[in-house]
């Protein structure tokens, strides 16, 4: 009489055991790349926005500055989606009859807001502070990435928990001049792109950008290239803010070839608080 | 607002608004129509027939059936659970829109709040308000900070009409006999009437308004009754000011406690009752002489007597109190006048020797500080009382020290209860073709010997103003919806007599209109808006300088509108002013039952009862929210062979009502208080069926108390919802605790576990640091700790300090947190199962025998422990302790194990056993701090420190490159508190306040023997009794009969 | 019946009591066979005993998975609590060394206990659902219920077929069958 | 000699020592194996079964109804409040898992104790411990406010950076009871191999062959596959000892760590054990009596073993008993306060009538009976016995979570706790759970390890004489 199994069984049993320990194992792994992948994040995805808003040209090409659409970025935690009447400021005059202005002139007819996807869409429990961020050296691109070079916006990060933890934790290394925040071609000082920084007087009680000054030109040449935060700079000239020249030029000033350096620098003159408490719950959560 | 919502979408949301326009609130708000949650009385959650049925059947059904949240859609729940599942932060949210403006205000910054200064205005004067606005909806309601009257505070009331603005059930269209119309056809049909009444100077038009408190309103008055001079303009308000008028006739009194060493109150409710005239300063003045900022040297305090006949926070703070029944009171006075030399006939009256030794030593002690000490009269109580209280000031020559008149501050002063009833008489006799009711409710709330429904009927045309179609606008001709103050510009004066500019903050929500659009519609200028109207008003004062020259009338009016009250507006002040002599009549026979009817303290006369907060709320001393009840004293209640929760039929010359019993300690025998404003049938969804309406029992005769009433128990039972541990566990004594057997099991262990430390002043001196010693005293040891005490020396620490000196337990905090941290109603049937979600909560416990009970009023909210049991248990790490020593919930982290609560020995945190938090009710997210979490279901909560505050605070200093001042952050408590009994701040900082209260020897921590290192500690009471006077002990234990 | 691949896996003999097969046993692993098992339906040590067959690794097996498990979980609170997201805890150190004790013994076990079940499966080289015994009837029929075998094999250097079958039934067996493979 | 008359008229007992017989005589292996095999290899299913499978399938229905209510609306359908946050469904999770320790015990400590009785009644007293902490493991899970969260409790690298939270006994619970669930499933299991062997070889149906072939992977009695396999067994009875013993000295931990009145307690992991192995004994001999009278196991399931069985819960109710005793002691000696109060309360607040009924349930009724052999070995009066005592642990749980809880430190938040009828659904449903997958073990897996009740049998025995035999 047969056996209940033929031979091949026992080879059956075996790879059956071990393809389930594989696919146990696939199986955590390809959750846990699912839960940072752009599916979930939207990482990269250019939303279908009604007007095909392109950064690349206003910023890159035209060269407007951020704030002249995003206006609260400096003074409040929310940076400000502009107006219709923004856009109509010069669309009154130019591209009169595009059809792909047809919303923006639509909505500046009937009154109705132009109704644009969230891009960077944190979760509602997180209570994220844009104005802090820029008064304290975090640069636009450090987290909305070269919006310059973007014809139509998408998310550059993940903006997941991870990831605010990891500049958290670590402020030193996203630090940049306060003059230099909305620089969105801004690299890291290296060896041959260094940057100068000067302490006026480390004096508290006024705004941060104040006390502290750096330029990317060696200021021994001649007219040092400055900018302070608190001066509005004009479109284009983002390096030649007319404050520059009532700067003393018998200022000291220390050369930084490294972020590291240069972080450690600026996380002192800035007052930013220690990891500590950038990290801790209360920063981000009410 | 109310969990009890029809079914809808259940996305998440969190308040956060930003840029969400007026016309799109407006888009939302449509197709809420108010009727559409009216129900017929008898399906009413409250009714005793209902709640009887419920219980009888099957008690554990009792919330299921009854609960509001239960009765929510199914999917609806299954929405917001995946939504929360959503923001695990594993899942992906949905695509979200962004509406920005098409043209931006000039002054908007979205995310920055804006602050705007107004008033609440108010009949016993108006409340002076800083009111936060978040994208032009106001979004929390203070006082304000520069006015000299209330310095920043306010009070349940102030704080409740935030919700009251954004009430969904509020009228919403103009309507006529059912039918939605046209404003402008009323006006129409309003003009023509007016053309038609010219002829008869008006004759046949009457209106009947709440008390006027805005001299505008006054003054188109005055004008049109120039142009209609035999028209009618009648004020009536349940709770009024007559006794004022009788004694005073247009004149105001104000008392300063300032320089008062001595005070005492006549029935006066001057510390919880914001309904009394100066509530805000009369308690801040009463609290700063209890501070003991000096130390134990030479500390002096003020000395407060009470005699009154119901149990308020006023009595039981008092040193000495007096417990006597309503009609007893003037007799008393008068017997106190004459000790103390004022000319007045004295009713005999066999007085208990407590009582006489009692007056005694009070008319003693006021002797002894003539011109130092203030008789404050009750305005509930007989004219006489008044009367004589004033005299006696006078007598003591108090006047022009702790005494001073003004002019009355509201513009028409009447005696309302005279004038309603020739207001009557005119409709009975068919004079009246038009009633025109302003933002009143007389069907309600008129005493019921008028019978006004049904002279109301013999009017042609009624015309119904309010902000809600209640039980008036629902049945007059024309239901109008009156604007909110915080939607229409008006004017009103405060306490002291200075005028503010109620100024709105928001367009109205819906199409309402304001009494000032009616009466100018009897003016030439018809159409003249309220806001000229207001101008034009003060058009006069405001266009001349202070030293008299013309000045620029707009730079004064913006002024005045940036400041909150203009100048120069106050009323003259008198040192004296002629008294009515009104000799006090005798009082009732000991054994005759007396009913007296009191505004209630969280709804007063009904006009909140739609506001889910305000309902909520527990009473001060009885802790009874959602309802109002029978209140009597032990022994009455089992003469009467009743039971708590019974419901009792009270029948009074005539009348009767059915109300459910409560035992209220501290009450007078033979006495019932029965608080006004409750019963409500179409109050809306909220206020609608919620306790009896002791207005049924209330006649013209019998404004303030009605004696001879019998009392007849009926079947069912009423579940009371009331929020903390009973007080009626006796058995105290059976444990091995102090008494006669008839003390709170509660209060002898408060005290024994060293909850509540207190002390004379004569022991304070003797021993300052008595707070910290003895065996029941146990002090916080930091040394006493198995692992290294974490450091938190460096950077800020946050602290608080409570001062129950000062604390009077007024509530006024716990409503201002309502607002601040977006907290969940969550209804009677959770709020009885012991779910109320109040952050905040103060603690009363009765001392001695319950009868004559002593009471310690303690404001309980997370203590912020530095070794927190909470964190130690919380599997996921959900609420941790921050650097600066904040004990942080994060929400979104929680999974909801509860065992952080039931780690916490101090029961503060409070968890969404089901969906409490409305996320359907379009108006209610427009009220919602954009700054807090709304939490969802299955997740803890508890007091936070206010930390959005806090993270404000630091992310401005941190751009200023400074350090956060002292007071810069000011919690929601703290911020409304009109005793300045709560003080936060940074403990590292040496100047700070809370730190110098810290180092007080007065502070103790409570439970410090459990070692969790509170950051919140207390300043143990001291108290300034009377040598003169032990202790009045009696045997009050309830016997049978 | 299959077709036999390598010709016969053995010689199969059965017996009643385990007496006898331990005596079989014995007899024949002194004859100097080597390449033979014993089959009974409880365990039989004496059985194992005569064949050579002394101590197993089972236990080691079960340290080792037992010590990767103390030292897996431990580590990992270590590094959670301490270097992860180090928070502040109800004032606790970083380091709570004694709360993190339990889960570490939870684990020690847990890992010792699948150790020990799955290295005895491996050891064992189970499953193995298909064996040539089981071509026998006899076996089929009594190996787990009440009867005793003895298998001689064939890859045995001293097998042959006859001379073990006359070996086998020197101890009076109930049968002795040739077991194909 | 009086023994050796009470032999003579007593068949039950073994004529050798004179106690009570593990095994009736006269089976031998084939009868052993067809009586226990053949329970599960008949095809007929008797009406008993199914009725009761119905039964029991209704009630767990009504589990998974009011499990599924409790997900839509929340947590806030059960009594719990504050103050008393944990209220049945701590409770029933504590009391299912003492439950399943006695089965673990059976078949871990009485291995080692080489206890021979135990061998009839390990394999359904395992069982019991499986689908008890199946039972136990529902309720931490639905207990939570937020149950599509509670995987947060296990570590697992994720975006939030964020991790459980070790240092409290809620996390030590959910490994000592996955550890515990893994641990008697594999032992159980791996008993089970051998006699799976012999159901394939038994089997008629070639159905049932496959079934049972797989699940013996193949076993055929290699002595030396036996050799490791007693290792085995022997090392998990020696792991599962200080597991069992962990597992609910950690739950007890859940109350002894924390600080409240009436839980924080020195005392707790003692007689939290013990009254586990108690309420488990009582609830195995809940089943042993009918399982022994409907499938007629007198001959294998004997009284010694109800016997022993009593003298156990007679020597775990006596610490159990101690423990109460040290609680009221402690409560005086120590001279606390938050003590004192807490047992007076405990004792005469409210509640108290829980504590009395706890009292006389565990301590008052059997350790004053459970002393007579002549009741021990009386099957019915043991098998109240057992309900009542299940009854009283249960109430041990009730009295030590909700009367402490409800008047805790500040008298302003007293309060208490009134269960809803969702609470008792939700317990009587797990009984349904329980007894659903009970009745499946029954029907088709044998109660009773054959081959370690062969080896007691005297046939097993290897004859000494064949040593000196050439």
């Amino acid at each position: 009489m047969a056996q209940i199994f033929d031979r091949s069984s026992n080879a059956l049993a075996r790879m059956s055991l071990v393809l389930t320990g594989i696919l146990v194992i696939a199986l955590g792994v390809t959750l846990n790349e699912l839960q940072r992948s752009p599916w979930v994040t939207r990482q990269g995805q250019r939303a279908d926005q009604p007007v095909p808003f392109s950064h690349k040209h206003h910023v890159q090409g035209l060269g407007l500055q951020c704030q002249y659409c995003h206006t609260s970025v400096e003074k409040s935690s929310y940076a400000g989606i502009p107006p219709t009447k923004t856009c109509m400021n010069c669309h009154a005059q130019i591209w009169t009859n595009a059809a792909l202005l047809e919303p923006v002139r639509h909505s500046w007819a009937t009154g109705e807001s132009i109704r644009w996807i969230k891009v960077h869409d944190l979760p509602d429990f997180v209570y994220f502070n844009h104005s802090v961020h820029v008064n304290k050296g975090i640069g636009c691109a450090s987290c909305h990435g070269r919006v310059d070079l973007m014809p139509l916006m998408y998310e550059q990060n993940t903006l997941q928990m991870e990831w605010c933890l990891n500049c958290h934790r670590n402020p030193g290394k996203n630090l940049r001049p306060t003059s230099e925040i909305y620089n969105m071609a801004w690299k890291a000082p290296t060896e041959d792109h260094p940057v100068w920084c000067s302490v006026t007087d480390a004096k508290t009680g006024v705004p941060t950008a104040e006390s502290v000054s750096c330029v990317t030109k060696d200021p021994t040449d001649s007219g040092p290239a400055m900018a302070s935060l608190d001066m509005p700079a004009t479109p284009g000239a983002k390096d030649a803010a007319p404050g520059a020249m009532v700067m003393p030029a018998s200022l000291s000033y220390t050369k930084f070839t490294s972020q590291k350096a240069l972080g450690d620098f600026l996380i002192d003159q800035y007052h930013i608080r220690p990891p500590r408490q950038l990290a801790s719950c209360e920063t981000c959560h009410r | 607002m109310t969990p009890k919502t029809e079914a809808g979408t259940g996305a998440m949301e969190t308040g956060k608004e930003q840029g969400l326009t007026l016309a799109e609130v407006r888009r939302n708000l449509q197709g809420v129509k108010g009727k559409k949650y009216w129900r017929s009385i008898d399906e009413l959650a409250g009714t005793p027939e209902f709640e009887a049925a419920v219980l009888r059947e099957f008690p554990d059904a009792a919330q299921e059936w009854v609960d509001p949240v239960s009765r929510r859609g199914f999917l609806k729940l299954m929405g917001a659970s995946m939504a929360m599942a959503g923001l695990a932060g594993c899942t992906k949210q949905p695509d979200e829109p962004i509406y920005p403006y098409v043209k931006a205000p000039e002054d908007l910054i979205l995310g920055k709040p804006m602050y705007f200064a107004t008033a609440y205005p108010f009949a016993s004067g108006s409340v002076p308000l800083l009111v936060k606005s978040d994208a032009f909806r106001p979004i929390k309601v203070d006082g304000n900070p520069d006015h000299p009257y209330n310095r920043g505070t306010s009070d349940p009331y102030t704080q409740g009409t935030l919700l009251d603005l954004y009430d969904p059930d509020r009228a919403q269209e103009t309507t006529y006999r059912g039918d939605n119309r046209e404003w402008t056809e009323f006006m129409m049909t309003w003009r023509e009437k007016l053309i038609a009444a010219k002829a008869n100077g008006g004759a046949d038009i009457a209106i009947l308004s709440t008390t006027v408190a805005s001299p505008t309103l006054a003054r188109q008055w005055k004008e049109a009754q120039a142009l209609y001079p035999k028209a009618k303009f009648v004020q009536y308000d349940p709770v009024n000011r007559d006794t004022v008028r009788t004694v005073l006739g247009t004149k105001d009194v104000q008392y300063s406690l300032t320089g008062a060493d001595v005070i005492l109150s006549l029935d006066a409710d001057f510390l919880s009752g914001s309904s009394f005239p100066g509530f805000h300063r009369l308690t801040r003045e009463y609290s700063e002489r209890r501070k003991l900022a000096s130390g134990p040297e030479g500390a002096t305090m003020n000395r407060l007597y009470t005699v009154e006949s119901s149990t308020t926070t006023t009595g039981l703070k008092a040193e000495h109190r007096l417990a006597l029944r309503p009609s007893e009171i003037p007799a008393f006075t008068a017997a106190l006048a004459a000790a103390l030399g004022v000319s007045a006939p004295v009713p005999s009256y066999g007085w208990t020797d407590a009582q006489t030794q009692y007056l005694k030593a009070v008319a003693a002690d006021l002797k002894a500080n003539a011109g130092k000490c203030v008789v404050i009269a009750g305005e509930q109580q007989d004219p006489s009382v008044l009367s004589l209280a004033l005299r006696i000031n006078e007598a003591l020559g108090n006047y022009g020290k702790t005494v001073s008149f003004t002019d009355a501050i509201n513009p028409m002063p009447t005696v309302q209860l005279a004038e309603l009833k020739g207001l009557v008489n005119d409709l009975w006799s068919g004079k009246v073709d038009w009633l025109l009711m302003l933002n009143t409710n007389p069907v309600y709330d008129a005493p019921a010997d008028l019978n006004f429904v049904d002279a109301m009927r013999r009017a042609k045309t009624t015309v119904h103003l309010g902000k809600h179609a209640d039980e008036t606008g629902s049945i007059t001709d024309w239901q109008i919806p009156a604007s909110h103050y915080l939607e229409s510009w008006s004017d009103a004066r405060s306490y002291d007599g200075v005028a503010s500019v109620v100024q709105p903050l928001i367009d109205p929500l819906y199409k309402s209109h304001s009494a000032h659009e009616i009466v100018q519609a009897m003016l030439d200028e018809s159409t003249k808006t309220p806001y000229d109207a207001v101008r034009e008003t003060w058009q006069p004062l405001l266009a001349k300088s202070t030293d008299g020259k013309t000045a620029d009338f707009e730079m004064n009016w913006r002024k005045a509108l940036h400041a909150g009250w203009i100048d120069g507006s106050a009323l003259p002040t008198a040192a004296t002013a002629t008294v009515a002599a009104i000799n006090a009549p005798a009082p009732n026979s000991k054994d005759a039952i007396e009913v007296q009817f009191r505004p209630d303290p969280t709804i007063y006369d009904g006009r909140f009862a739609n506001v889910g907060w305000l309902q909520e709320l527990p009473k001060p001393v009885s802790s009874l929210s959602w309802d109002n009840a029978a209140l009597m004293n032990e022994a009455l209640m089992v003469r009467s062979g009743l039971a708590e929760q019974d419901i009792v039929e009270i029948t009074v010359n005539g009348r009767a009502v059915k109300a459910p019993v409560l035992v209220l300690p501290g009450l007078p025998d033979n006495t019932i208080t029965a608080y006004l404003g409750y019963g409500r049938e179409a109050a809306g969804r909220v206020g609608s069926g919620t306790g009896y309406n002791a207005a049924l029992i209330r006649t013209s005769e019998t404004m303030a108390v009605a004696a001879g009433a019998s009392l007849k128990k009926t079947d069912g039972i009423w579940g009371f919802a009331v929020t903390k541990s009973h007080y009626q566990d006796h058995r105290s004594k059976f444990f091995g605790g102090e008494g006669t057997g008839n003390n709170s099991l509660e209060a002898d262990e408060a005290l024994t576990r060293g909850i509540i430390r207190e002390a004379t002043l004569g022991e304070y001196k003797a021993n300052p640091g008595f707070a910290n010693e003895g065996e029941t005293h146990p002090k916080v040891e930091r040394e006493i700790t198995l692992f290294p005490n974490w450091d938190y020396s460096t950077g800020n620490a946050w602290g608080m300090s409570i001062d129950l000196n000062s604390c009077t337990g007024c509530n006024a905090c716990i409503v201002s947190c309502y607002a601040e941290n977006n907290i969940a109603v969550v209804g009677k049937q959770e709020v009885r199962i012991g779910r109320n979600m109040q952050w905040l909560r103060i603690d009363a416990y009765f001392e001695g025998d319950l009868s004559a009970p002593k009471a310690h009023f303690q404001p309980m909210a997370c203590q912020h422990c530095e070794n927190a049991p909470c964190e130690q248990v919380c599997p996921v790490g959900a609420t941790v302790h921050t650097p600066e020593g904040l004990n942080t919930m994060v929400y979104n982290r929680c999974v909801g194990t509860r065992y952080c609560s039931n780690n916490c020995p101090y029961k503060v945190r409070r968890f969404n056993f089901l969906l409490f938090s409305d996320y359907e009710t379009e108006s209610l997210k427009l009220m919602r701090n954009p700054d807090v979490t709304v939490r969802s279901r299955g997740v803890m909560e508890k007091c936070s420190y206010c930390v959005q505050r806090i993270q404000e605070a630091k992310i401005t200093a941190d751009k200023e490159n400074r350090p956060i001042r002292d007071g810069e952050i000011v919690t929601a408590c703290e911020q409304a508190c009109p005793a300045s009994a709560i003080t936060f701040g940074n403990l590292n900082d040496k100047g700070s306040r809370v730190r110098k209260l810290h180092d007080n020897e007065r502070s103790y921590a409570v439970l410090a023997d459990q070692n969790t290192r509170p950051r919140t500690l207390y300043l143990a009471a001291v108290t300034n009794p009377n040598p003169a006077l032990e202790p009045v002990v009696e045997e009050h234990a309830p016997t049978a009969g | 019946m299959a077709l036999p691949r390598e010709g016969i896996y053995g010689l199969l003999a059965e017996f009643e009591t385990p007496t006898e097969l331990v005596i079989a046993a014995k007899a024949a692993h002194d004859a100097g066979w080597r390449r033979l098992d014993c089959y009974s339906p409880y365990p039989l040590e004496e059985a194992a005993e005569v064949i050579g067959f002394h101590r197993n690794r089972v236990p080691l097996v079960t340290l080792i998975g037992g010590l990767m498990g103390l030292c897996a979980m431990f580590s990992l609170e270590t590094w959670i609590s301490t270097l992860a997201y180090p928070l502040n805890i109800a004032g606790r150190p970083t380091y709570s060394w004694p709360a993190f004790i339990v889960p570490a013994y939870e684990w020690t076990i847990l890992f010792a206990g699948l150790s020990a079940a799955f290295g005895m499966l491996a050891l064992n080289g189970l499953p193995s659902l298909y064996h040539p015994l089981f071509n026998a009837p006899s076996f089929r029929n009594g190996a787990t219920v009440d009867k005793f075998f003895l298998c001689l094999e064939a890859t045995d250097p001293k097998f042959d077929a006859s001379e073990a079958k006359a070996f086998l039934e020197g101890f009076h067996p109930n049968s002795v069958v040739e077991v194909e493979y | 000699m009086a023994t050796k008359e009470f032999i003579t008229n007593d068949p039950r007992l073994d004529p050798v020592t004179g106690e009570l017989r593990v095994i009736a005589p006269g089976q031998s292996f084939r009868s052993v194996t067809a009586k226990i095999a053949d329970i599960v290899l008949t095809p007929h299913t008797s009406l008993g079964w199914l009725l009761l499978l119905a039964v029991s399938g209704s009630a767990a229905t009504m589990l998974l109804v009011a499990v599924t209510w409790l997900f839509l609306k929340g947590v806030g359908i059960w009594a719990i409040t504050q103050p008393v946050a944990w209220g049945f469904a701590i409770v029933n999770f504590v009391w299912w898992i003492g439950i399943g320790h006695a089965g673990t015990l059976i078949s871990a400590i009485l291995l080692l104790f080489k206890q021979g009785w135990r061998n009839s009644i390990n394999r359904f007293a395992e069982a019991m411990t499986i689908f008890a902490v199946v039972c136990a493991g529902l309720f931490p899970l639905i207990h939570v406010g937020r149950p599509w969260l509670a995987y947060w409790l296990f570590p697992y690298p994720n975006t939030m950076n964020v991790w459980p939270q070790f240092r409290s006994p809620l996390l030590w619970d959910v490994f000592a009871v996955s550890t515990y669930a893994t641990i008697s499933v594999v032992f159980w299991y791996v008993g089970l191999v051998p006699d799976f062997g012999t159901m394939r070889d038994r089997a008629k149906s070639k159905f049932a062959q496959y079934i049972y072939g797989m699940l013996s992977l193949g076993w055929r009695g290699n002595v030396k596959h036996w050799m490791r396999y007693e290792t085995a067994s022997l090392l998990l009875a020696g792991l599962a000892t200080p597991l069992v013993l962990s597992v609910h000295t950690v739950i007890s931990f859940d109350f002894a760590v924390a600080i409240l009145p009436g839980w924080h307690t020195t005392i707790f992991p003692p007689y939290f054990v013990a009254g586990a192995v108690y309420s488990g004994f009582a609830m195995v001999l809940s089943l042993a009596i009918p399982l022994r009278k409907v499938f007629h196991l007198e001959g294998l399931v004997t009284d010694r073993h109800i016997d022993n069985m009593g003298k156990v819960m007679l020597a775990t109710g006596g610490i159990v008993a101690y423990g109460y005793g040290m609680e009221v002691f402690m409560a005086w000696y120590s001279a606390s306060h938050w003590e004192f109060f807490m047992m007076w309360n405990r004792m005469f607040g409210p509640m108290g009538w829980s504590y009395w009924v706890l009292i006389s349930c565990n301590i008052a009724i059997p350790l004053t009976t459970l002393w007579v052999r002549k009741w021990r070995t009386n099957l019915t009066f043991m098998f109240v016995m057992s309900l009542i005592v299940n009854t009283g642990m249960w109430f041990e749980r009730f009295v030590i979570v909700v009367t402490s809880l409800y008047r805790d430190f500040l008298p302003s938040s007293w309060g208490t706790y009134r269960a809803t009828k969702w609470d008792y659904m939700t317990y009587a449903g797990t009984f349904g759970l329980f007894l659903t997958l009970f009745l499946l073990f029954v029907r088709f897996v044998p109660m009773i390890p054959m081959h370690e009740i062969k080896m007691m049998l005297p046939s097993a025995k290897v004859k000494t004489a064949v040593e000196a035999g050439d």
